[in-house]
């Protein structure tokens, strides 16, 4: 029950994107089309569980006990920064149809805050190893369903009559903004 | 002259924030008040500057291979030591700013000049682009701040010109969103007038 | 449970039936005549005759070329004035034949009596060379060549001939007035193209604003095997060969196909009456029943017409052109086609000629898509006019074929029912049009 | 490449052991002072350390903390950090103030995440709701809102921040009353 | 012979146009309208009056000035925007207050977009609920109803709902069902509420007139009033003590109103009938959660947009059953 109110509060009350405002960058930028929305999803659910699990195993049984956690940062975005080489590498030889559609979104995937966000906060919440995987895949989730939503919106947008100087980006943080606007319902259920 | 452009471009014409759409997490994370706006600026232009000067000093020494994991190292350094310094000696700037200040290390604005921009060209250069491009940063981030606080708490930079509150959804998550949105439709007018 | 219809959409148009019950009227002969030889799906007959012929009433003047073709009979007894091209009833200039009318001698071999003639002799094949000979085609306003509907493809088999008397367009009465009058000669054409495809029954479907026509037919076919009448709930497009045959069997033709593909074979009842002049008193297909009317006309008629008929002629024989007709359309309000003039000729597939007054015609100021979902509701395909209209306008072609544009059979109740007063068929037809062509080019490769 | 990887990562680490270093002490200092500040708002001046005299006592499965602050060595009063776990978004912190009696002297709002506008009202800084409390005994001033037949009233709109700011204190007189004996 | 005009067919339309169909569920408004009138008198009136008029206002200014677009002020749909908002304020809510609900939901919620039928939010639903987070005491205080010309402050609080949210726990839904209004007083209309949303009994009738009128179809709100019964029901078979049942939750808050009016929106809901159920079925079932289990004692506003959120995801997945796909060819 615990596992399914962090998933439901990563999820919807308090949204990665909407709520956190990590991983805005992707959230903008590869969100054109509802295919690629969910190849990246895919990408950093993959990378992002990935990523928390090692970064909390080396906080909890390395930095911890060496007094260390001030490298927390620098750690960190190196374990995720080789983790996504390790995981395009992998995933080339292992299965290529799979590369073929998370391919183009892994090198992107370093510098998504959202996966180092995950991650620190991880750790700052004191979750046990369990609870931060749990953790994490309701914020991939979270991260997903935003941005799926979001990009399905934005196919639509396409096909209407956006004034011009609305077009593009500004559109897409007014939508974002009334998609957060509409998530506040979700305050307290948790 | 060359050095004033490369200073200068980095407040409208590449603005990060309002041009280039990079480093957006903190700018809607921290914005909540101006002065959160501006000390999150300056961090992040140290952070950049710093790191601009490094790399423009050891671009020769670096293996094209191994560029980006070094950038990253030379960055995520220096972000430590923000962080480091900050939780020191200014705590509630830092409490204040909380996740974002780690995550300047992610913040593409900041590997993004090392890799287009330090990596080409020399120190001053480097420099004056570091400095240019963080301070038009901390600009559209004081920018979004001031607006989100007179608006959400009527107040600027902590003076309150209100009795009571303002509109408190710019205070929450969906105000940065809208009001950044409105504030790039503002900039772009202004970009088109300018240029 | 109520009367059988088809499932998807549909809209209730004004019908607007005015000339209904009224006799049909012999139109008589006109002066001369423009016998396109292109009034069939398909290739263009080949031209017998030249400047200068003799023709008899009758007589083939243009020979089928190729298997999707038909012949092409003189409707009157003449000179041949012209083989040129002249503007046909969508306003194109098509190759065709025009005639100075001096008598009405028919041809040799034309039985011209009015007698029923009951026996059906004949093997299949005697039946769809006659059929051919006779230059028939879909009545309805297909106009596709019969004798290839009756050639069953090879692993298909006909289970059921559907008879479409449901004349789902407002205003037109043609068919009406021929169930009404020839429904003895109607049943015996249907006995024929029964026995031409080999199926053992035979349904004919009518709406159920023409009661006399329901109660007139199923007195027709009392007595006879297999045949059997349905009424149908009034609803448009219930005359489009698919929903028609969904309505009466349940069977849906699939995406592409054709009714074959269900076992089915669709003829107007037009065609079936046809058929029978054709087999039993080998009377090519020279003249139809042709509705004109409109609200200011002051005579609307069911007019007995002869093919190449300038419309103008029928008009005056209606009481001439309203003074405040502002549209003229070759055929039924919803699918038919606007002319530019009255000087386009009868031919095979015209059902009707509709004056429209300056109110009815005008479309309204066309305005932002409010999204009210009423054409998604209305298409009898299941499509969704509103999102294929705009994947049209941004020529977005791979997501057009993608959600079926090129189901749309083109009946317009998308159009119809817009409050916005889009243009959503226009559209549709432009996204078809583009579509077709690359998959006819992929096909190609 | 390899070593020139590594000597980066070498300065990077000397670089940052030397700014630790550095910095160490200030954050400490940092921490301690934010935490004194805290205990101050809410208990008379005071010339010990209380940060670094506290004890902790179980409630509700979580723990509160309760700072003694001696004025020349006599008890002045008790700071107790304290919270709610009912608040209108989680968990409510608050820092609550006894003098030796158990007469509240104010309280003060260590962490919340209420909702701007309504509950966060609580802050003393943005409304007077704290007033209420200075100076009353838990034992005649019922710790519940109004409207639940206590004597607090509510901030507007926000029963349910009020009402889990009002267990919050309950809770820390509950244990200030547990440990009396243990302080005296 | 005149001109002969030759367009593609179809010849015939129907005679359906947009300001018919705005005008049609503005005199659907008009029962509810007037029930609200009767109960909170002269404030609903002004309210009433400044949401129209400046949501109006806006539009025009925003068309005029800033998109340079022909003004279309008269297709009626900013008047029904202005309607709406006005229907889901207090009465006695300040007038600045709502002219920024107006600008909100006219200018966020719907010119941004680009005007009608671009929009994907609800505007009228925007603009409430950048209200209701912007100022929360005042979009939370409602007033007493039988007060026709001035409220008082001590004759206003919370709605029927707001009392059951806050009091749930100490209490049991029995006990508090006797601090709120009897049924019948819910079901005309008598309580605590936002000016529009009182008086079930109006809405319904709204309801049947723009079924009748064919302006919408039964499946929006009868699909999200059902789910509602449904899960509110369950809750209260499980456990009456803490669960109002649901005939209380039916007849309370924006429910009616949202489900009627809101949800219907065309420019905002799925465009098949399939999306339409999905769409009204996680409406009420998010309506249900965030009243019972979440922080606001009202969720509907927010179900609505947050499934409009989805509504094109489910206009790309829910296509209409089209015709001949089940047989396969050959």
């Amino acid at each position: 029950m615990e596992y399914v109110l962090i998933i439901i509060a990563a999820v919807f009350v308090s949204n990665i994107v909407l709520n956190q405002f990590l991983g805005i960058c992707p959230f903008i930028g590869v969100s054109n089309k509802v295919d690629t929305a969910l190849g990246m999803t895919g990408a950093v659910t993959f990378v992002m569980v990935i990523a928390t699990l090692f970064t909390y195993l080396i906080f909890k049984y390395i930095l911890v006990p060496l007094d260390l956690t001030y490298l927390r940062t620098i750690t960190f975005i190196l374990v995720i920064a080789s983790l996504v080489q390790m995981v395009e590498i992998m995933l080339k030889k292992i299965s290529p149809p799979l590369y073929q559609a998370l391919g183009i979104f892994l090198p992107l995937i370093t510098t998504n805050c959202a996966v180092l966000g995950v991650a620190v906060l991880a750790v700052q919440q004191d979750f046990n190893l369990l609870g931060s995987v749990v953790f994490a895949i309701g914020n991939a989730i979270g991260f997903g369903l935003a941005l799926v939503a979001f990009s399905g919106i934005r196919e639509q947008l396409d096909m209407l009559n956006v004034p011009k100087p609305m077009k593009g980006v500004p559109i897409a943080f007014i939508v974002a903004g009334l998609m957060a606007l509409a998530f506040m319902g979700f305050t307290g259920i948790v | 002259m060359n050095q004033w452009k490369n200073f200068s471009k980095g407040f409208i014409r590449e603005n990060a924030v309002f041009t280039l759409f990079l480093g957006l997490c903190p700018t809607l994370g921290v914005t909540t008040t101006a002065i959160n706006g501006l000390g999150m600026g300056l961090a992040t232009t140290f952070v950049l500057v710093m790191s601009n000067i490094v790399v423009s000093l050891i671009k020769n020494q670096i293996p094209d291979k191994v560029r980006i994991p070094a950038f990253i190292v030379i960055i995520a350094t220096f972000v430590t030591v923000v962080e480091l310094v900050m939780k020191a000696y200014v705590p509630s700037l830092f409490d204040a700013l909380g996740l974002f200040i780690p995550l300047i290390v992610v913040n593409c604005l900041v590997l993004g000049r090392a890799e287009a921009f330090a990596s080409k060209n020399n120190l001053l250069s480097s420099v004056m682009d570091g400095l240019g491009m963080g301070l038009g940063f901390a600009m559209a981030l004081v920018a979004l701040g001031a607006v989100r606080e007179v608006l959400g708490s009527g107040s600027v930079f902590g003076l309150s010109f209100l009795e009571g509150d303002g509109m408190l959804l710019f205070v929450l998550p969906p105000g940065a969103f809208i009001a950044l949105g409105y504030l790039i439709v503002l900039a772009n007018k202004l970009k088109e007038k300018t240029a | 449970m109520g009367l059988l219809t088809f499932s998807r959409g549909g809209i209730h148009p004004p019908e607007n039936k005015i000339s209904a019950g009224n006799k049909i009227e012999k139109a008589g002969l006109p002066e001369q005549v423009i016998i396109p030889v292109t009034q069939h799906l398909g290739a263009p007959a080949k031209v017998l005759v030249s400047k200068g012929d003799e023709v008899k009433t009758g007589q083939v003047i243009a020979e089928a070329e190729g298997f999707v073709s038909t012949n092409i009979h003189s409707s009157v007894t003449g000179k041949v004035l012209k083989v040129d091209k002249f503007p046909d009833s969508s306003g194109y200039k098509r190759m065709a034949v025009q005639i100075q009318v001096e008598e009405d001698s028919w041809a040799e071999g034309i039985d011209t009596g009015e007698e029923v003639v009951e026996s059906v002799d004949g093997t299949s094949e005697e039946i769809r060379n006659k059929i051919l000979a006779a230059g028939i085609v879909g009545l309805g306003g297909a106009t596709f060549p019969s004798h290839v509907k009756l050639m069953t493809p090879k692993g298909k088999k006909a289970e059921y001939l559907v008879i479409n008397g449901v004349e789902c367009e407002p205003y037109l009465t043609a068919d009406h007035a021929l169930m009404m009058e020839r429904h003895r000669e109607l049943t015996i054409g249907i006995r024929i193209l029964m026995k031409g495809l080999g199926v053992e029954k035979a349904i004919i479907g009518i709406e159920n604003n023409k009661p006399d026509a329901i109660e007139v037919m199923q007195k027709a076919i009392e007595g006879e095997n297999g045949i059997t009448v349905q009424p149908l709930k009034v609803k448009y497009p219930q005359g489009g060969e698919k929903q028609l045959v969904e309505a009466l069997l349940k069977r849906e033709v699939p995406s592409g196909g054709l009714p074959i593909d269900v076992g089915v074979v669709v003829f107007n009842v037009g065609t079936a009456y046809a058929s029978y002049l054709a087999v039993q008193k080998n009377r090519p297909l020279i003249e139809r029943v042709v509705t004109v009317t409109g609200k200011s006309v002051s005579k609307p008629s069911n007019f007995l017409t002869r093919v190449g008929t300038p419309a103008s002629f029928l008009v005056e024989k209606a009481g001439g052109v309203p003074g405040d007709t502002a549209k003229v359309i070759n055929g039924g309000p919803m699918m038919g086609k606007a002319v530019a003039n009255l000087d386009i000729p009868i031919v095979k597939g015209s059902s009707g000629i509709l004056l429209i007054r300056e109110t009815e015609a005008k479309r309204g100021l066309v305005q932002q898509c409010i999204r009210c979902t009423k054409c998604v509701s209305v298409c009898p395909m299941g499509l969704e006019p509103y999102l294929l209209m705009t994947q049209a306008e941004k020529e977005m072609n791979d997501a057009l074929e993608q959600d079926k544009v090129m189901d749309c059979i083109e009946c317009g109740s998308c159009s119809f029912t817009c409050p916005s007063s889009r243009p959503l068929l226009d559209y549709i037809r432009l996204g078809k049009a583009r579509v077709g062509k690359i998959m006819r080019e992929r096909k190609a490769v | 490449m390899v070593t020139t990887l590594s000597i980066v990562a070498l300065l990077a680490a000397g670089l940052l052991g030397g700014v630790y270093a550095v910095t160490k002490e200030p954050i400490r200092l940092a921490e301690l002072a934010a935490k004194n500040e805290a205990i101050k708002a809410v208990v008379p001046e005071f010339n010990n350390e209380p940060s670094q005299e506290f004890i902790k006592v179980a409630s509700a499965g979580d723990s509160l903390v309760l700072y003694s602050a001696t004025m020349n060595g006599s008890l002045v009063g008790t700071a107790i950090e304290t919270f709610s776990n009912n608040g209108f978004s989680g968990e409510i912190k608050l820092m609550v103030g006894f003098d030796n009696s158990g007469n509240i002297i104010d309280v003060a709002v260590v962490d919340h995440a209420e909702t701007p506008g309504l509950g966060d009202k609580m802050e003393q800084a943005k409304s007077d709701f704290h007033v209420q409390f200075q100076g009353k005994h838990p034992e005649d001033f019922q710790l519940s809102v109004t409207k639940d037949n206590g004597d607090v009233d509510a901030i507007t709109a926000s029963t349910i921040s009020s009402r889990a700011y009002c267990e919050a204190v309950q809770r820390a007189y509950d244990a200030w009353k547990e440990t009396r004996a243990e302080r005296n | 012979m005149n001109k002969l005009i030759v367009s593609p067919s179809p010849h015939a339309h129907t005679t359906e146009s947009v300001p018919k169909l705005m005008y049609g569920v503005i005199i659907a408004l008009l029962p509810a309208f007037a029930v609200s009138f009767y109960f909170f008198g002269i404030g609903m009136l002004i309210v009433t009056t400044v949401s129209v008029v400046s949501c109006v206002l806006f539009e025009y200014l925003i068309q005029r000035y800033m998109l340079k677009n022909k003004p279309t002020l008269l297709d009626g749909s900013a008047v029904l925007t202005g309607l709406l908002l006005a229907f889901c304020l207090p009465a006695n809510l300040p007038v600045w207050m709502v002219m920024i609900g107006a600008l909100a939901a006219i200018g966020i919620g719907k010119m941004t977009f680009g005007g009608l039928g671009n929009n994907i939010f609800n505007p009228a639903l925007v603009g409430r609920v950048f209200l209701f987070i912007s100022f929360p005491v005042a979009m939370t205080s409602y007033p007493e109803p039988g007060q026709w010309l001035s409220y008082t402050d001590a004759a206003t609080g919370a709605t029927p709902l707001g009392i059951m949210k806050e009091g749930l726990g100490d209490s049991t839904a029995g006990e508090l069902m006797k601090e709120v209004p009897g049924y019948m007083d819910l079901f005309l209309g008598k309580m605590k509420g936002s000016a529009g949303e009182v008086g079930a009994i109006a809405l319904l009738l709204g309801l049947i007139y723009m079924l009748i009128r064919r302006i919408i179809t039964w499946h929006i709100p009868v699909t999200i009033l059902a789910t509602v019964v449904v899960f509110t029901g369950i809750l209260w078979l499980v456990n009456p003590e803490q669960n109002a049942d649901p005939l209380f939750h039916l007849l309370t808050g924006g429910l009616m109103l949202g489900a009627i009016f809101m949800a219907t929106d065309y420019v905002t809901s799925p465009m098949t009938k399939k999306g339409m159920i999905i769409y009204a079925v996680l409406i009420g079932l998010l309506t249900v959660i965030i009243r019972v289990f979440g922080a606001y004692p009202e969720g509907v506003q927010f179900a609505i947009l947050i499934m409009n959120i989805f509504v094109p995801l489910l206009n790309k997945y829910f296509k209409p059953k089209r015709f001949g796909k089940e047989v396969k060819r050959g």
